[in-house]
């Protein structure tokens, strides 16, 4: 089974394209979606990288639900500081200390954090403890690196470690 | 202003600054040069095959087949021809330029030109 | 006054009338604000200052001309531009990465 | 001809795409300091490209195509790929600009 | 044997000697001699089986096809005039390759000696046996380029690279002036044929082109026979060996001017331009040889300028243009060529035998050389004309004829005084050569003891001088039969058509006598006096040597073709484009200028919203912008990337998604390519300081861009009927795909296709050539590549992770758009360049090394395979009897699945798919393989 | 097998090459042994088309190939005429000529060496082949992209510079191709060239500026090719930067503008079609004072390749001046010039090589290097005199039948006065420096040079100018074929395809 399916995630994901990609269900596209989900990990395995090993999968989910909402909300308040003035805006970099190691799960939080409008996430650290975040305005900045450990790392941690 | 003037004008000024980019001294200004040139060519044999908005040539059940219900696709896969050939020639170029730059200490488009005078 | 509003109307909503009269002149308003922000994005990759702020600006292209591709199969009411953007938003942040990787290193596949 | 509700809710969803995309770039364009700017894009290629794609499944899919869920893709492929360009971004910004950088964390 | 073959051998045998003797070894002097000797008797002997033929009047003749285009036959004849030549040609050429085996040194290569000797014997024999006009000048050039052979022989002696170039110039010019009369008789009469030509005498002479084709012929006739002003070439040639003078430069080749004086004299002669050119032209040399030669210190020079002398003599003669002239000079041709060869030869003697040629040290040979010295004098005798020598009676019948004029007023006069003071003045010279050399005190300085020479080498001196004396004592048996035929042949006449004529010593005493005597006796006198008075070896070089002028002229042409050259061909770039754009502008422009404008309108232009137009303006922008920031290469670069997503969006707007597709996928990979040439390059161009040159520029693209737009507008707003309809109609039914588009591009142009995958393979193949194992040793001042924060060169953890998920995703998107191209946007050129691209972003993301490491691929073998495949697929139809690329579909049930089209275009977009790869990922592999070897400490 | 031959007879000049590169890149790299025995076969299987395409062609037959077999002009044509059969040949033995050449002297060693040789020759074959407009610009691409692949064999400074200026004329001149032959479609709405034959004499006047200015542009592209003035600069330096081998290949290279020029002007706009006239005017003004200015640069060459170099200028100028003189005995002439410039070119670059190379200084006087010495003197003269038009090789020849076509014409002392001072030039220039490189120095060489490839060259000039008669009658013919347009029109466009039985299983179910 390993042999034949080295990355079943990402089979799992090719197959899901495959059929979105195609519009379609029909059982050709099943059929021909599920060998081309097997075949191409063979080849691309190749290009060893720590396979991600999911533990919790449920709490996917519930992450997704988190990142969406908060990608609408900060877009709003994004949107209102770009129309208001300028120097309303207190843009800063923050040091957000981790606790995950996993670097799957370090590029998860890394994605998150930047498609959440107003942080970027800019960095890591050079022993890839800490994550640099520009954040587009810092009123507390405690809080915003405990919003980000509680609200997106907490999560991830339960995921992947 | 018409749409026909509008996409004459455009492929004319693509042809115009390809043209005085080829003819500046460095290979690299010329690789930028050639590439709006053949922008602008590959519009010139595109628009060759008329205007024609909203046609794509993807023939569906109960259209007429004719040029007035969709767009000439002969242009367009001559364009594919052109824009696959100038792709390749740009990174021939690129690579000459680099080799260029390696031989001679410089990427002027002459080998002894830098030393005879400041272009 | 009233010839330009037809001749408006004419050419910009004439592709529209499969659409919903709703739909209609929201894709009207749409295309005009993407095409404002097109613009906008395209004079800060004309002003610069730095070479990031025009990578940037391109980035920003890219996702606004992606939006713009969708709108269009909509007018068209066709789905053969699905894959233009489908390839924009897979492939186009590429150049976005390699750009600022030479600004960044030089050598980009170091 | 689409259902009036289909209507409405493509209308709004294509203006609300509109309006983000349009503030993103007015963002981009108005701001001081390319650290800032940085901010503003991303709406563009969050909200305001998801609300058209969301506008654009909503109307293939009614307009007697059958479920088109292909958008979703596109979807998942700015997700994917979006941190990325801002995340390179900011660092070629920081390499070039040493100033622009923080000094390194505490160590506790 | 035939006559023809008999003919033909005569001709080939030389040419055959010649190229067997290019075989042979130089170190074997006695084969190179055997084969050259035994060439010369052996088409002597065919020679003279020939002869009882023509001296019955008959012409023998040969024909092979050859030059159909121009009607044109290998044709060749033998009349009285070509056996005269002919027997000169061999027998002249026997004696000079017995007198030149003896005469070459150890040094000399024989064989390539006796080859070109041969070359050159082959050729004047066909010059005088052709029967076409075009095979005659074929003969004739040969003659100038064996001759440049010979006379450079010495190869390491500048004055004999000098000289042989100079000959070859003048009479090769003379040649092709020859040829252009020659076409433009062809053109008049119709044939080459010489007896068409002959028959068309009235037509020739009428015609508007006479005059032009008579001096067409006539430079021809002059420049071989050194005519002034063209002799100068003669006196240079003289650093050939003596036996290449004795047998070219004065029995045969420079005779073959004269000889075309005789040939063409029954077309083109008979008429006042004739008279007029030629006569003056031969008067003139004829004067000049023979006073120059005086002046003369080298032997050969002498005897150059004396031949340049006669051969004025020869031409007056043909010039004064009545049958008894040509007579006259027919005859003198015979005598000029047996007198002056063996003094050649007797001058090579001497030189071979003193080491010096010079008449200022050679002196008082009598008492060491008497054989030579008597022999030498005999044939001076001769060339002076003095009786009982041949030279004697053809000067005679030349002064009779010089009294003769009497039609033209001013020459009446002076032919027969400027006859005599050449005649006094070869007196002189024929007794400066005697007396100078044999007598005149003991020699000076020279570097050998001088002797007589061997046996054999003074054999063919002794035939000669014989051969002057019985024909001179016994004209009428020995040399008249043969006169007479060739007179014939001459003048196109039958044996009664023959102007009458003695060939005795004794006429009388008449006036052509008494003006022999008063040459005579001024001759002595002459020499006499300027021995006395000016002791002549003090003269210095004579002034106003044409030679000088002619090397002023040479150097002048070279300066001018030079400069022309260099300001030409500047090895400037900007220089070339500049004329191929304008070139270009020129080429557009003409097509609206040469034909009448008609500005029908017929289809009523689109009115443009608004939207379109702001789109189209940033493009411009774009565009315009690229032009501006040209110099920081990075900014243009983006603005190029602007301009490139719009030139997208007109696709998409404009109906085309599979080129919108191709535009961004070419775009992505494109700006890798810049970004991985741009790190090797400066990252600035040089600012410019011409500012001339940029306005100009920018008005040259300005106006071409104006030209491109209005062409644009034309075609825009007219009427379309195309093929186009043909490929909506037949691209479901018969191309079995939906996508017109792409049914074009592997079906109905499939073959384009085959092309372009080859280019953009090839693209990638020339990329290694030119960088393959490339490494920079050091950074070039200009900045290009300075090393940049190397301490934080940390990859990037996101960008590996999510470029490793997106590799099996760009694949999986690859076949997704390989597999449905037909129907839809898509093909093997996009999945291709998605496939490459998603590989490149791995190279971006872990680097080249760990890439390469862990997926090794030979990017070539992909082209080939693509190659293959394409290729495969399109001779695959042969098995079914169908043309290269003939597509075939068919729909497959397959269990589960419904039927599904297996298109044979699929496998052939596999080789499509296939090299797109190979091309991009090679060009972009190896460009980044550079990248890695600089960043190696 | 002869059916199977006269059926697919034109493409094997493009199929064999093609296979020949697809087979050279999938072997090793290294395995040359194995590269060069597939490159013999393609080249084998070529000359073996050429040699077939005579004889069809000589038979009267004009054979068309309906590429996938479509019916032109909705397909892509290829055509085999008498012209183009002359051409196939020539390539192939030049091909010969150059890969014993190449693998004797190791040049084949470079990188991808042989694909990219073989892609030329598919190039140059499809160029000469192919009855289509687009399609002969994809093949012009094909041997251009190949040809700058050659080119950089070996690459080094002098080649890289010169490679610059090759590649960025030769694609600033594929931008003009396209834009002449897509305005062609917009005007006429067809590619193929016995259709736009047709097409374009019945256009409406409101068109004939945009189609005379198409014409126009196109003739300046293939003028670039053809090393036209003042387009010719590029073409000295980059030939004589080239390895020998592959210069003598390129010898073939100028010969492709001149078809394409034959083209246009007797099939695209032949004569008596509006055009014509200007066009060849402005040719027989442009194309003799090339003539002149490649003898000037003859005159002031100071190396032998440079000289050669103007030499193949100054042919291709004679041939586009024939060309232009546009009558059958010109046409004719030229075809016969062509034939013998080319072989003359290849020669005098490949015995170059014995002269210019660094391992012709002089060495111990053996014997047997004074042998070859002479061998290559001799060769050099073969190819010198045919070079410069003297008689009696092939060169002169040709050169007779196009000036006796010129005195036919409306300018002859125009014609035949630039041809002749530009001959005599020419003359000089080769005796000026023949005289300085052979005699001047007594040079040796070792025996490493191309002699056995040069002497065939020479044995091949032999045989065009002994067997004269056989040729010429060909070529007449080939010329009247030419000034028929119809011959070609009524061939290309009356092809049918075979006919297709639509099988069951064809139709969707
Ligand atoms: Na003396
Ligand atoms: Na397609």
């Amino acid at each position: 089974m390993k042999r034949l399916m080295p990355q079943p995630l990402i089979s799992a994901m090719l197959f899901l394209i495959w059929l979105a990609l195609n519009n379609t269900i029909h059982p050709a596209h099943l059929l021909l979606g599920a060998l081309l989900a097997i075949a191409i990990p063979l080849w691309t395995s190749a290009l060893k990288f720590a396979t991600p090993k999911i533990k919790q999968p449920s709490t996917i989910v519930a992450l997704g639900v988190i990142v969406l909402i908060d990608i609408v909300k900060s877009n709003i308040s994004v949107a209102r500081l770009i129309l208001g003035k300028e120097s309303n805006i207190q843009p800063s970099f923050v040091w957000v200390p981790l606790d995950i190691v996993d670097p799957h799960a370090k590029a998860a939080l890394a994605g998150i954090i930047t498609m959440t409008p107003g942080t970027l996430s800019a960095d890591f650290s050079d022993d890839g403890k800490h994550l640099l975040v520009h954040a587009f305005n810092v009123t507390d900045e405690a809080a915003l690196i405990a919003e980000i450990k509680s609200r997106y790392e907490l999560p991830l941690k339960e995921i992947f470690e | 202003m018409s749409l026909e003037l509008l996409v004459a004008l455009g492929i004319g000024v693509l042809a115009a600054c390809g043209i005085y980019l080829i003819l500046r001294a460095r290979i690299f200004d010329v690789v930028l040069g050639l590439t709006l040139l053949s922008y602008g060519v590959n519009l010139f044999i595109f628009f060759m095959g008329r205007l024609a908005v909203g046609k794509a040539p993807i023939i569906k059940d109960g259209v007429p087949l004719n040029l007035a219900s969709y767009a000439d696709p002969l242009p367009q896969a001559l364009v594919l021809t052109a824009i696959v050939i100038s792709f390749g020639m740009t990174a021939v170029l690129l690579a000459i330029a680099v080799r260029a730059h390696i031989e001679n200490g410089h990427d002027h488009v002459d080998e002894d030109a830098e030393n005879k005078s400041a272009r | 006054m009233s010839q330009w509003i037809n001749q408006w109307h004419d050419t910009l909503l004439l592709p529209f009338l499969h659409l919903g009269v709703f739909t209609k002149y929201a894709m009207l308003i749409a295309l005009v604000m993407f095409t404002i922000a097109i613009a906008l994005a395209a004079w800060r990759l004309f002003r610069g200052p730095a070479d990031e702020d025009t990578i940037l600006a391109l980035d920003t292209l890219y996702i606004n001309s992606l939006a713009v591709t969708i709108l269009l199969g909509i007018v068209f009411a066709t789905s053969v531009y699905f894959e233009v953007a489908l390839v924009i938003a897979m492939l186009g942040f590429i150049g976005t990465v390699v750009m600022a990787k030479f600004l960044a290193e030089g050598d980009i596949v170091k | 001809m689409m259902p009036i509700w289909l209507d409405i809710i493509v209308a709004l969803l294509l203006i609300l795409g509109g309006t983000f995309a349009l503030i993103g770039s007015y963002g981009l364009a108005k701001l001081g300091d390319f650290l800032k700017r940085l901010h503003g894009p991303t709406k563009a290629s969050t909200l305001g490209v998801g609300a058209v794609l969301i506008a654009s499944i909503l109307y293939f899919t009614f307009s007697n195509r059958g479920l088109s869920v292909h958008e979703l893709l596109i979807t998942l492929f700015i997700f994917l790929t979006a941190p990325v360009s801002a995340h390179l971004l900011i660092k070629a910004a920081m390499k070039r600009h040493s100033a622009m950088r923080p000094p390194p964390p505490n160590k506790d | 044997m035939t006559q023809p073959t008999l003919l033909v051998l005569m001709l080939l045998l030389p040419i055959i000697g010649a190229l067997a003797l290019l075989a042979v070894d130089n170190r074997n002097r006695a084969l190179a001699i055997g084969i050259a000797g035994g060439v010369t008797i052996a088409a002597c002997a065919l020679l003279a089986m020939l002869a009882t033929n023509v001296f019955d009047g008959n012409v023998a003749r040969f024909r092979a096809d050859w030059l159909p285009s121009l009607n044109v036959a290998f044709s060749l004849r033998l009349d009285g005039l070509g056996f005269l030549f002919a027997s000169l040609i061999l027998g002249i050429g026997a004696l000079v390759v017995l007198y030149g085996a003896y005469y070459l040194s150890n040094d000399d290569p024989p064989a390539r000696f006796f080859a070109f000797l041969l070359f050159f014997m082959g050729a004047m024999l066909g010059v005088v046996l052709s029967d076409n006009l075009i095979l005659l000048v074929v003969f004739w050039e040969l003659t100038s380029l064996s001759s440049f052979l010979l006379i450079g022989f010495w190869r390491h002696r500048e004055d004999a690279r000098q000289g042989a170039r100079m000959a070859l110039t003048v009479t090769g010019a003379g040649g092709l002036a020859l040829l252009a009369g020659v076409l433009l008789i062809g053109h008049v009469v119709g044939s080459y044929d010489l007896d068409a030509v002959f028959a068309a005498k009235a037509t020739l002479q009428e015609s508007a082109l006479f005059t032009p084709i008579l001096i067409l012929i006539l430079l021809g006739a002059f420049t071989k026979s050194a005519q002034f002003p063209f002799h100068f070439w003669l006196p240079r040639a003289m650093a050939a060996p003596t036996p290449v003078s004795a047998y070219l430069h004065s029995a045969t080749m420079v005779k073959a001017g004269v000889f075309l004086l005789a040939r063409m004299y029954p077309a083109l002669g008979d008429n006042d331009t004739w008279f007029w050119i030629v006569s003056t032209t031969g008067l003139a040399t004829l004067l000049l040889g023979a006073v120059v030669a005086i002046f003369q210190h080298d032997l050969k020079g002498l005897l150059a300028y004396s031949t340049i002398s006669h051969l004025g003599l020869i031409t007056l003669l043909f010039g004064l243009d009545s049958p008894l002239a040509v007579v006259a000079g027919v005859f003198h041709i015979i005598n000029h060529a047996v007198f002056k060869a063996s003094l050649f030869m007797a001058a090579g003697i001497i030189d071979h035998e003193t080491g010096s040629r010079d008449m200022r040290q050679l002196n008082g040979l009598w008492k060491t050389m008497p054989i030579t010295a008597t022999l030498a004098m005999v044939a001076c005798a001769a060339m002076a004309g003095v009786p009982l020598a041949n030279g004697f009676l053809s000067k005679e019948m030349f002064f009779a004829e010089a009294l003769a004029v009497d039609a033209h007023r001013l020459l009446s006069i002076a032919t027969p005084i400027a006859a005599t003071i050449a005649a006094i003045a070869s007196v002189a010279y024929s007794l400066r050569f005697i007396h100078d050399v044999f007598f005149n005190g003991e020699p000076v300085g020279l570097t050998k003891t001088p002797h007589e020479p061997p046996r054999i080498m003074r054999v063919p001196v002794e035939i000669l001088v014989v051969l002057c004396l019985v024909v001179g004592i016994f004209p009428a048996f020995t040399i008249g039969p043969l006169l007479a035929i060739a007179a014939q042949a001459t003048l196109n006449v039958t044996p009664a058509g023959l102007p009458v004529y003695s060939l005795a010593i004794w006429h009388g005493v008449n006036l052509p006598l008494m003006m022999s005597a008063i040459a005579l006796v001024g001759g002595v006198s002459l020499y006499v006096v300027l021995q006395k008075k000016i002791n002549l070896h003090t003269v210095a070089k004579l002034p106003g040597d044409a030679k000088v002028l002619f090397d002023v002229l040479i150097e002048n042409l070279v300066v001018v073709a030079s400069a022309i050259t260099r300001t030409t061909q500047n090895a400037s770039l900007q220089r070339y484009l500049l004329l191929i754009i304008l070139t270009a502008i020129a080429a557009g422009a003409a097509g609206f200028w040469l034909s009448p404008s008609t500005n029908s309108i017929a289809v009523r232009p689109q009115p443009a919203n608004l939207l379109v137009t702001i789109f189209a303006l940033i493009g411009m922008a774009a565009a315009i912008g690229t032009v501006f920031m040209h110099r920081e290469r990075f900014n243009a670069l983006m603005l190029l990337g602007l301009t490139g997503l719009i030139i997208a969006l007109t696709f998409i707007y404009f109906s085309a998604p599979d080129l919108a597709l191709t535009q961004v996928l070419v775009e992505v990979v494109s700006i890798i390519l810049m970004m991985l040439a741009l790190n090797f390059l400066p990252k600035l161009s040089v600012k410019e300081t011409n500012h001339f040159r940029r306005y100009r520029d920018m008005v040259i693209a300005a106006v071409a861009g104006l030209g491109v737009s209005w062409i644009v507008y034309a075609v825009l707003t007219r009427p379309f009927n195309s093929i186009s309809p043909y490929f909506l109609r037949t691209t479901v039914p018969e191309g079995g795909g939906a996508n017109a588009v792409n049914v074009i591009i592997v079906d109905f142009r499939g073959f384009d296709t085959l092309g372009e995958i080859a280019v953009l393979g090839m693209a990638g193949l020339i990329v290694a050539v030119l960088l393959r194992g490339i490494s920079i040793a050091k950074s070039p001042a200009d900045g290009a590549f300075e090393a940049k924060a190397p301490e934080n060169a940390r990859p990037s953890l996101l960008l590996s992770i999510i470029s490793s998920i997106l590799l099996p995703i760009t694949i999986m998107v690859s076949i997704y758009f390989y597999l449905r191209g037909h129907n839809l946007p898509g093909g093997g050129f996009i999945a291709g360049l998605i496939f490459a691209i998603g590989i490149i972003l791995q190279y971006v993301a872990l680097g080249r090394e760990k890439v390469e490491a862990q997926l090794p691929m030979n990017y070539g073998k992909w082209i080939g395979w693509g190659l293959l495949a394409a290729g495969l697929t399109g001779v695959g139809s042969f098995v079914v009897g169908f043309p290269f690329l003939t597509s075939a579909f068919q729909y497959f049930k397959l269990p589960v699945v419904e039927a599904v089209p297996i298109a044979s275009a699929m496998f052939f977009d596999l080789g499509v798919f296939l090299c797109v790869i190979g091309g991009t990922m090679l060009a972009l592999a190896t460009l980044a393989k550079v990248s890695s070897t600089r960043s190696a400490p | 097998m002869i059916d199977f031959l006269n059926t697919h007879l034109p493409i094997l000049p493009i199929a064999a090459p093609l296979f020949g590169a697809a087979f050279a890149l999938i072997v090793n790299e290294q395995n040359i042994r194995t590269q060069r025995v597939v490159a013999w076969i393609a080249v084998a299987l070529m000359l073996g088309a050429g040699v077939f395409a005579i004889d069809r062609t000589a038979d009267g037959i004009l054979s068309v190939y309906l590429l996938g077999n479509w019916q032109a002009p909705f397909g892509i044509a290829l055509a085999l005429d008498k012209l183009t059969a002359i051409m196939l040949l020539l390539t192939a033995f030049i091909a010969a000529i150059a890969l014993y050449a190449a693998q004797q002297s190791n040049t084949d060693r470079g990188v991808y060496f042989t694909p990219l040789f073989m892609l030329q020759l598919m190039g140059i074959n499809g160029a000469f082949l192919t009855a289509d407009l687009f399609n002969l610009f994809v093949f012009f691409e094909v041997l251009l992209a190949a040809s700058y692949g050659m080119l950089l064999q070996h690459c080094d400074r002098a080649k890289t510079n010169a490679a610059t200026h090759y590649v960025v004329i030769n694609l600033v001149g594929s931008a003009l191709f396209l834009i002449a032959a897509s305005l062609l479609y917009g005007v006429t709405g067809t590619l193929n060239m016995a259709d736009l034959s047709v097409k374009i004499n019945t256009l409406p006047p409101y068109s004939h500026a945009l189609a005379l200015s198409a014409g126009f542009i196109l003739l300046t592209v293939f003028a670039i090719k053809a090393a036209l003035l003042p387009l010719n600069f590029w073409l000295t330096g980059t030939y004589a930067s080239a390895v020998l081998p592959v210069a003598a290949l390129f010898a073939l290279m100028t010969k492709v503008g001149v078809v394409a020029i034959i083209r246009t002007l007797t099939l695209i706009y032949p004569d008596g079609s509006f055009g014509n006239v200007a066009m060849s005017k402005v040719l027989l003004i442009v194309a003799p004072i090339t003539m002149l200015v490649a003898a000037c640069g003859a005159l002031a060459s100071r190396e032998l390749k440079t000289l050669i170099g103007w030499s193949v200028v100054g042919s291709a100028s004679m041939l586009v001046t024939a060309v232009a003189i546009g009558n059958a005995k010109a046409l004719s002439g030229a075809l016969f010039y062509l034939i013998g410039s080319t072989i003359a070119a290849s020669l005098l670059y490949l015995n170059a090589s014995a002269i210019d190379a660094p391992s012709s200084r002089p060495t111990e006087g053996a014997a047997n290097s004074n042998r070859n010495w002479a061998w290559v003197g001799t060769l050099f003269v073969i190819g010198a005199v045919t070079a410069t038009g003297l008689p009696p090789l092939s060169g002169f020849i040709g050169k007779a039948v196009i000036l006796a076509g010129a005195a036919q014409h409306m300018w002859p002392m125009w014609l035949m006065s630039m041809v002749l001072v530009a001959g005599l030039l020419n003359v000089i220039a080769y005796a000026r420096l023949g005289s300085r490189l052979f005699w001047k120095r007594d040079a040796a060489i070792d025996g490493a040079t191309h002699v056995v490839p040069t002497a065939l060259l020479a044995l091949a000039i032999a045989g065009l100018t002994i067997f004269a008669a056989p040729i010429q009658r060909f070529t007449d013919r080939a010329a009247i074929e030419l000034r028929t347009p119809s011959i070609m029109r009524d061939n290309v466009l009356g092809k049918r395809p075979i006919e297709r039985q639509t099988s069951p299983s064809q139709v969707k179910p």
